[in-house]
């Protein structure tokens, strides 16, 4: 595991401030496998992701295969598995030293990609969010619930407020200085390109609540399973 | 010089609160001595300030049942505490005239002891004389007088405490006058064995200096009257505070401020963390 | 002028091969207080030690140093062959010549060197040695049982079936502990009550056994052989005498209170009796829920009472006794499964302990035995075992493992089957901890024979739901997350110590655990002493164990105090502490750091002085290092002895 | 003065961990130093600063106290008041111009014979590595 | 702790920093406009600042870079807040545990914070640890008596469900003023409002985001965990759901509408935020709440309460 972390394999990821990732994920040692984080994982109920079968990898020496899986791009980071953990294990934080090992090994970037646009959005306006739709039927839908064109600056200048959220100058010039230092500005410009995954569809979809699910049933020897 | 003295010893006496006033009074020729009054009609004897280095402590018997009423100034009010703390004291016997001591000064300079004072009003008293202007101290201060000895390296360190062990006429005044020292026999007096030679010599000096400051270490409150009455000028007052930097910094134990507190060297943790070799204990 | 003999031994070549002997022998003989300095092939073995003997008439020796091996090894054996010659066996010392020496050193000259200084060192120390004699203490023939649980009923009996008269201070109105509120017992499902009733009959109708029940233990003070013991006897409010244990005044008290002994799953009265076979049978009023107490009206009971034994006067009353030995048999209480928000105990009737479930169970309990869950009365037809509430996990309960949850849970399982034989049955644990005789067997039998499902993973989540309980976990063969719909669940909670344990052990001087269990004195080979000479423990008060282990330990513990009393006087290791009167200041400064409280204050000429007490001390020295007038001196380790070896070891000058 | 220093060095060994641990490493045969010269003690709670400073005093070049690990004594807390005592008397030693080398305690079990042979051979380098007598020792001081 | 004494620990003051989350004010500005009303009825100051940014957390779990980028950006913004001398509040979950894991997390290692200070400096700013960042929600936790007073049209009759938020309720395992599992600072609130509590089994469930996930894996992972919660509520026909986060707030409510969109269900649970609850039942003006940027519609949600959207 260590090997992965070395600051002399990765040079370029790394600052001064790297010793952190240590600090978060050196308590992994104390886990002992009782599951706990599993049952109320969200991540868990839909995937076949699974907080205590990584650690048990990890522990077992096999972080590559940890770092190749998709299983590691599931954890939702709500940190329910933190607040279960009967000896404290911070797992969030595990995961997200996971995923920049994972990134630095090769694997993953694709998952990233996705993120780009926001963090694009974040260098451009200091904000991740902005206030344009993706979806062109959300704002159909709001200027239908509302009597304003839908947009998000004319509802907001019907409360009374600004047409659009701004943080100042000097805020951005400041969030841009930060991303640059850090390193984060040549991630962006470096990211990779690919496909997006199709939408889901219904039968998919079904067949995935059913599995796990509140049917009635021990679920965890459906027949499904076996059909699947 | 401060009529509250007068008042308060006046008034604990007439009330039969106390059996006798322990306070300092001045001599004709201007210096000052101790003074012990049991009769109302002596208080306009008593008096404050320059001079009044004395630690009133050394002069109180431990045990007995006589009812005392006390001058004390900050250094001497840890050391009421730090033998209360040491089950010593019987802290009911004592009424604690206190002052917030505006420091003493010899030949228009701070004596070596107020210049690094820590805590100049008595932890623990019954009623306290505030003079106009004089502030509260209750903080370390820097001390530049170990600190430059602390900067010496240990080689120039020994030079200098041998030399100064060396001076030692082992006239035993610092311990005789120290009012934390109430061993009934002193262990340099002990003869089986003989963990100090009675010769005056080099190594018999030193084994008893540095006895003498470890049997402190935790306790002394540096009240300074050891290195007062030191006839030939070895710094104890600096030995003794390295000793207290060192119980304060592994222990965070201020010996002489909490009678409710076990001291320092009677005590542990579990995880105390003096051995830890990479820190030094100044 | 000592006349010190010294042997030195060859060990074989053990020694030889790395020690020059011969300068050994001729460097000893050149010290002052030698008188004869001789070496041996086996200095241990019967010549060897005949050789001694002989040296010590034919030298008239009053001191020896034998140098040889580790003192840990053959110092009793030395001992012997002085106190053989006549000598006080208190007057040798023993060089380790072999295994700090010989066995370790490089090269033959370091070896000698060190020889030969250690020699010198233990002549020194030998010339300042003074004989001592063994300390004997009078015994006083009682003792003194603390818990009416399963171990303090065994240790009890035990001890009086050897003839020694007991004292059994129970703070409940009845004997029984726990185990009296179990159904049946694991592995073997024997009907607890059936093997503990009787036993608790025993102890009220021994010769040998003074039961106080509704007492507690207030105040300890002596040392083995001599403790005095001060009980309190709670104003039961019941005079034990006149009652015959009828119950009529049950029958009439008005008053409603959640029952402790049925795991509040079922009311009981203000005057009660805890459970039916209750020993003492006489019930006791709890004067914090009777309506007279409260209020001055009522007297429901004594109206009706055939023999006239209520007594609403009766005052608490505080009895002595001088015991000489002490078991401490506490028991445990189990953990407060409330701390799990998680799993809704408190929140959801259908979530229940551990004790409850043995309530329900229970042909005595309140539903007769018939498992039915408390929120309808249904008969659950699903039913999740969780296991480890409260074990296994330092962020919310214990970092420790309760040992016998696993196993009641089996237990709990198997009863479960017999009494509705259609149920789902799951058992959700870390790992199954089944270590005991006919245990593994046990859990097999559960998961192969009574079709009860084991599931690894330690369940995160219990979610209501239309009157189910919704049970998240993982399960950890599958490595899925899983839900199970459930009509009950049971929470095995762990075992905790008693909460007012560490004042206890306060009380006694003995030494507990950060979670309050108390600490044996040794944990593999002196398991039922504690630090404290004659106070000795059994069952759960020291630790999670089941009721084979508790009883086995409460054997022990009579053992141990049989043992103990049967001697008139204890004989004890002199090395223990004294006091100089002369020169102690009266400081007390040895009390404060002395662990086994082995020091007292004391007065002489008038004046305050420190006082060491032989029975109790154990000879550490901590005191006297302490002391800074040098009043406190350790005996065979005194400050004369070591400024010896100190000085002797530099007493020559050696070429640097 | 030509020969090589051979520092002596006092050794309190605990009876009950460090002397038994030293025994261990005998039985066991690993061979260590032999500069330090054993003297047993009930526990480490017993050492006096006296032992030290007489040790320095009469010439002793190192001295190695010997404890059983916190949480281990076999009197239960001798070991943390001698932690107490022994840091102490260290740091205070060390101010007045003994170098800090020249003392230590260290914990040994009784099951670690290696690690006894392990520390004693660590701090008999130390010391030969200071190359000269302590100077508080009689001799130096009144020469 | 026991939850009586964090609640004690929660500083109330007159006046605090408000601190803004991207996705309320630009999806949801009504979270910040209801906080500010309720806020200012209760007579206590919110002051804003154009200088705080996005919070910064989110660079840690998007894995765009790593910590040693988002340490400084939120300690820049801790740095604004600590500018002010005031405490702040969050509206969002999200930035409520960035803000205060990372600032919990400088003070207890000081040679990262003096790395952290070293990048700062360079932009003239310093971390000082002096702040405490607050869940808009612990505020008013302590304020619930107050509150009761401001309530001037009571919800009589409305089924309100409650979530919220996995950050809310999991982020802080040890000074969390809420129980992770059985929290009740909602349902106290929605008590004075005036309104009945209703629950359903996976209240505390997900809403399935998690900060990235919705981006990450689209709607494979999370819409099939996002509808096993929305049919859960839909059982219990509540009248509304009430969020603490605005980012579960956007999850819930378009999230229903996706659902709809695709032909999978229909649910129609409008998501509020409290203070936007608390808003109405304290009279004040639905468009001023910003009700009509939510999706899912509230219309017939105001109908029911007799308030006109106009």
């Amino acid at each position: 595991m260590s090997r992965l972390f070395d600051k002399k394999l990765r040079p370029e990821l790394y600052s001064d401030l790297s010793e952190l990732t240590f600090r978060f994920i050196g308590d992994l040692e104390k886990c002992m496998q009782c599951g706990k984080c599993v049952g109320n994982c969200p991540a868990a109920s839909v995937t076949q992701y699974n907080s205590r079968r990584i650690i048990h990898s990890i522990k077992l020496g096999n972080v590559e295969d940890v770092i190749k899986s998709e299983e590691l791009w599931s954890c939702f980071f709500c940190s329910s598995c933190y607040a279960s953990c009967p000896k404290d294990i911070n797992f969030p934080f595990t995961v997200a030293m996971l995923r920049y090992a994972s990134l630095y090994a090769g694997y993953g970037w694709e998952y990233v990609k996705k993120l780009l646009p926001y963090a694009l959005d974040y260098y451009r306006t200091g904000m991740t969010v902005l206030q344009d739709e993706r979806n062109p039927n959300i704002t159909r839908r709001r200027a239908n619930n509302s009597n304003t064109s839908g947009s998000m600056a004319d509802v907001r200048e019907k409360m009374g407020l600004s047409r659009e959220r701004k943080v100042s100058d000097r805020a951005l010039s400041e969030v841009q200085f930060i991303s640059d230092v850090s390193g984060m500005t040549r991630i962006l410009k470096e990211l990779p390109h690919k496909e997006e995954k199709a939408p889901l569809t219904r039968a998919e979809l079904d067949r995935m609540v059913t599995v796990t699910g509140p049917n009635g049933k021990f679920a965890g020897f459906p027949e499904e399973d076996d059909n699947a | 010089m401060y009529s509250e003295i007068e008042e308060t010893a006046k008034r604990w006496l007439e009330a039969d609160k106390i059996d006798s006033f322990i306070g300092y009074s001045q001599r004709s020729d201007g210096s000052v001595k101790p003074v012990r009054i049991t009769d109302p009609a002596d208080v306009d004897n008593l008096y404050f300030g320059d001079g009044c280095v004395h630690n009133l402590m050394s002069f109180i018997k431990l045990n007995g049942d006589e009812r005392i009423g006390i001058f004390l100034k900050g250094c001497d009010g840890r050391t009421m505490v730090q033998l209360v703390a040491e089950g010593e004291l019987d802290r009911e016997r004592f009424s604690v005239l206190g002052i917030v001591c505006p420091g003493l000064e010899e030949d228009g300079k701070p004596l070596p002891k107020c210049a690094f004072c820590r805590v100049n009003t008595p932890p623990d008293y019954d009623e306290l004389i505030h003079p106009e202007g004089v502030e509260i101290k209750d903080e370390a201060i820097e001390d530049e007088e170990l600190s430059s000895i602390n900067e010496l390296t240990r080689a120039e360190r020994f030079k200098f405490f041998r030399h100064q062990f060396d001076k030692c006429i082992r006239c035993y005044a610092c311990r005789d006058v120290c009012p934390l020292c109430y061993c009934r026999e002193c262990v340099t007096e002990k003869s089986s064995p003989q963990w100090v030679e009675v010769s005056i010599k080099p190594s018999s000096n030193a084994y008893w200096n540095l006895i003498r400051a470890y049997h402190l270490a935790g306790r002394c409150v540096n009240c300074g009257e050891c290195d007062r009455v030191c006839p030939v000028g070895i710094p104890l007052r600096v030995i003794n505070r390295k000793l207290a930097n060192i119980v304060e910094n592994y222990f965070e134990y201020v010996p002489g401020m909490n009678p409710e507190l076990t001291p320092a060297m009677l005590d542990f943790r579990e995880d105390d963390e003096c051995l830890d070799h990479g820190r030094e204990g100044s | 002028m000592r006349k010190i003999g010294v042997f030195v031994c060859h060990c074989g070549t053990n020694i030889s091969s790395m020690v020059d002997i011969d300068r050994v022998i001729e460097s000893a003989t050149r010290l002052p207080d030698v008188a004869c300095a001789v070496d041996y092939q086996f200095t241990c073995s019967a010549p060897g030690q005949t050789q001694i003997k002989d040296a010590i008439k034919e030298y008239n020796l009053d001191g020896v140093v034998v140098a040889a091996c580790s003192p840990r090894m053959h110092e009793p054996t030395f001992r012997k062959t002085l106190r053989d010659a006549g000598l006080n066996p208190y007057m040798m010392e023993m060089a380790n010549l072999r295994e700090h020496t010989s066995w370790v050193a490089l090269n033959r000259g370091e070896a000698t060197a060190k020889a030969i200084d250690l020699v010198r060192m233990k002549v020194a120390k030998v010339a300042r040695l003074r004989p001592l004699e063994e300390i004997h203490l009078p015994v006083t023939r009682r003792a003194l049982v603390i818990g009416g649980g399963v171990a303090g009923i065994q240790a009890a009996l035990d001890i009086a079936d050897g003839g020694v008269d007991v004292t059994l201070v129970e703070r409940s109105p009845s004997l029984g502990g726990h185990m009296a509120q179990y159904d049946k017992t694991f592995p073997t499902l024997d009907c607890a009550s059936c093997i503990l009733t009787p036993k608790m009959v025993e102890v009220a109708s021994h010769p040998n056994i003074t039961l106080l029940t509704y007492s507690e233990v207030e105040e300890v003070t002596g040392f083995v052989g001599a403790y005095k013991v001060k009980a309190r006897i709670r104003a039961r409010s019941v005079d034990l005498e006149k009652c015959n244990g009828c119950g009529t005044c049950l029958e009439v008290c008005p008053v409603r209170v959640p029952s402790e002994f049925d795991a509040s799953l079922a009311d009981r009265t203000a005057i009660y009796r805890p459970f039916p076979q209750a020993v003492p049978a006489a019930p006791a009023i709890d004067r914090e829920s009777c309506i007279y107490f409260k209020t001055g009206k009522c007297r429901a009971c004594e109206k009706v009472c055939p023999a006239d034994a209520i007594d609403f006067e009766q005052e608490n009353e505080i009895v002595e006794v001088q015991v000489g030995a002490i078991v401490v048999a506490t028991g445990f209480h189990f953990f407060d499964a409330r701390k799990y928000t998680e799993y809704g105990y408190g929140s959801y009737k259908d979530v229940i302990s551990w004790l409850q479930f043995e309530r329900l169970t229970n042909a005595s309990g309140p539903t007769g035995g018939k498992l039915r869950r408390p929120s309808d009365g249904m008969e659950p037809k699903s039913i999740v075992f969780i296991h480890c509430v409260g074990s296994r996990d330092p962020s919310k309960g214990f970092p420790y493992c309760s040992r016998i949850c696993c196993m009641a849970t089996a237990k709990h399982a198997v009863i479960t089957r017999s009494k509705i034989p259609d149920a789902k049955i799951y058992s959700f644990y870390i790992d199954i901890r089944a270590a005991g005789k006919g245990y593994e067997e046990f859990v097999r039998r559960a998961i192969e024979q009574e079709d009860v499902q084991f599931i690894k993973g330690r369940p995160s989540r219990i979610v209501q739901s239309d009157g189910k309980l919704l049970v998240r976990s993982e399960d950890a063969f599958l490595g899925r997350q899983i839900e199970v719909e459930a009509d009950m669940v049971i929470l095995t909670n762990g075992a905790a110590a008693q909460n007012d344990a560490a004042e206890l052990a306060q009380m006694l001087g003995i030494g507990y655990d950060q979670y309050g269990f108390f600490n044996e004195l040794h944990p593999k080979l002196r398991p039922v002493e504690t630090n404290k000479a004659g106070i000795y423990l059994a069952g759960m008060c020291q630790g999670p164990k089941d009721i084979p282990e508790s009883v086995a330990q409460a054997s022990a513990s009579a053992s141990k105090v049989l043992g103990l009393l049967s001697r008139d006087q204890i004989a004890r290791e002199p090395i223990i502490a004294e006091v100089d009167p002369g020169r102690c200041t009266g400081c007390m400064d040895c009390m404060e750091v002395c662990f086994f409280t082995a020091v007292e204050e004391d007065e002489f000429m008038e004046r305050k002085i420190a006082k060491v007490l032989p029975g109790v001390c154990q000879g550490c020295g901590a005191c006297v290092a302490q002391c800074s007038d040098g009043a406190m001196e350790l005996r065979a380790f005194s400050d004369e002895q070591i400024h010896a070896e100190i000085t002797a070891l530099f007493a020559v000058e050696v070429a640097r | 003065m030509t020969e090589e220093y051979y520092p002596r060095i006092v050794g309190l060994l605990c009876n009950w961990c460090t002397y038994a641990g030293a025994d261990l490493a005998g039985t066991t045969r690993i061979k260590y130093p032999q500069n330090i010269r054993p003297i047993r003690i009930p526990c480490s709670g017993r050492v006096s600063p006296h032992f030290i400073l007489t040790s320095l005093l009469s010439g002793a070049d190192g001295v190695f106290i010997g404890g059983c690990h916190p949480a281990d004594c076999h009197y239960n807390e001798g070991n943390y008041y001698a932690r107490r005592r022994f840091s102490v008397l260290k740091s205070f030693l060390d101010f007045v111009g003994v170098e800090p080398e020249r003392l230590t305690l260290e914990w040994v079990s009784a099951s670690e014979g290696d690690r006894f042979a392990e520390v004693v051979t660590a701090f008999t380098e130390d010391v030969k590595a200071l190359g000269r007598p302590n100077p508080y020792s009689r001799k130096e001081l009144e020469d | 702790m026991p939850r009586a004494e964090i609640v004690k620990k929660v500083p109330i003051n007159d006046s605090y920093f408000l601190f803004r989350s991207c996705v309320s004010s630009s999806k949801y500005p009504g979270i910040e406009t209801s906080t500010e009303e309720v806020f200012a009825r209760l007579g206590i100051e919110l002051e804003d600042s154009p200088e705080q940014s996005c919070c910064g957390g989110f660079i840690t779990f998007t894995s765009l870079a790593e910590v040693t980028a988002s340490l400084p950006a939120v300690a820049r913004n801790l740095s604004i807040i600590e500018e002010s001398g005031k405490n702040a509040l969050t509206v969002c979950n999200g930035c409520h545990m960035f803000l205060t894991e990372f600032g919990h997390f400088m003070d207890h290692n000081p040679d990262i914070t003096n790395k952290v200070n070293e990048m700062l400096g360079m932009i003239g700013r310093e971390y000082k640890g002096t702040s405490h960042v607050l869940h808009m929600l612990e505020a008013v936790a302590g304020l619930k008596n107050r509150i009761k007073e401001l309530i001037t049209r009571p919800l009589k009759g409305l089924r309100v469900a409650t979530h919220y938020g996995c950050h809310y309720l999991y982020g802080f395992k040890h000074d969390a003023v809420d129980d992770p599992y059985m929290p009740t600072v909602l349902e106290e609130l929605i008590e004075i409002a005036g309104a009945e509590n209703v629950t359903y089994p996976e209240a505390r469930t997900c809403c399935g985001s998690g900060l990235t996930q919705v981006i990450i894996h689209k709607e494979e992972m999370s819409l099939p965990f996002l509808k096993r919660k929305l049919d859960s509520l839909k059982k219990i026909e509540a009248d509304v759901l009430i969020v603490v986060c605005p980012y579960c707030m956007t999850i819930l409510d378009r999230g229903q509408f996706k659902m709809e969109e695709r032909g999978i269900e229909e649910y129609g649970v409008p998501v509020l935020y409290i203070n936007q609850l608390l808003g109405l039942a304290m009279g004040i003006d639905p468009v001023r709440l910003g009700l009509e940027a939510h999706i899912t519609p509230v219309k017939r949600l105001l109908e029911k309460l007799e308030v006109s959207n106009a």
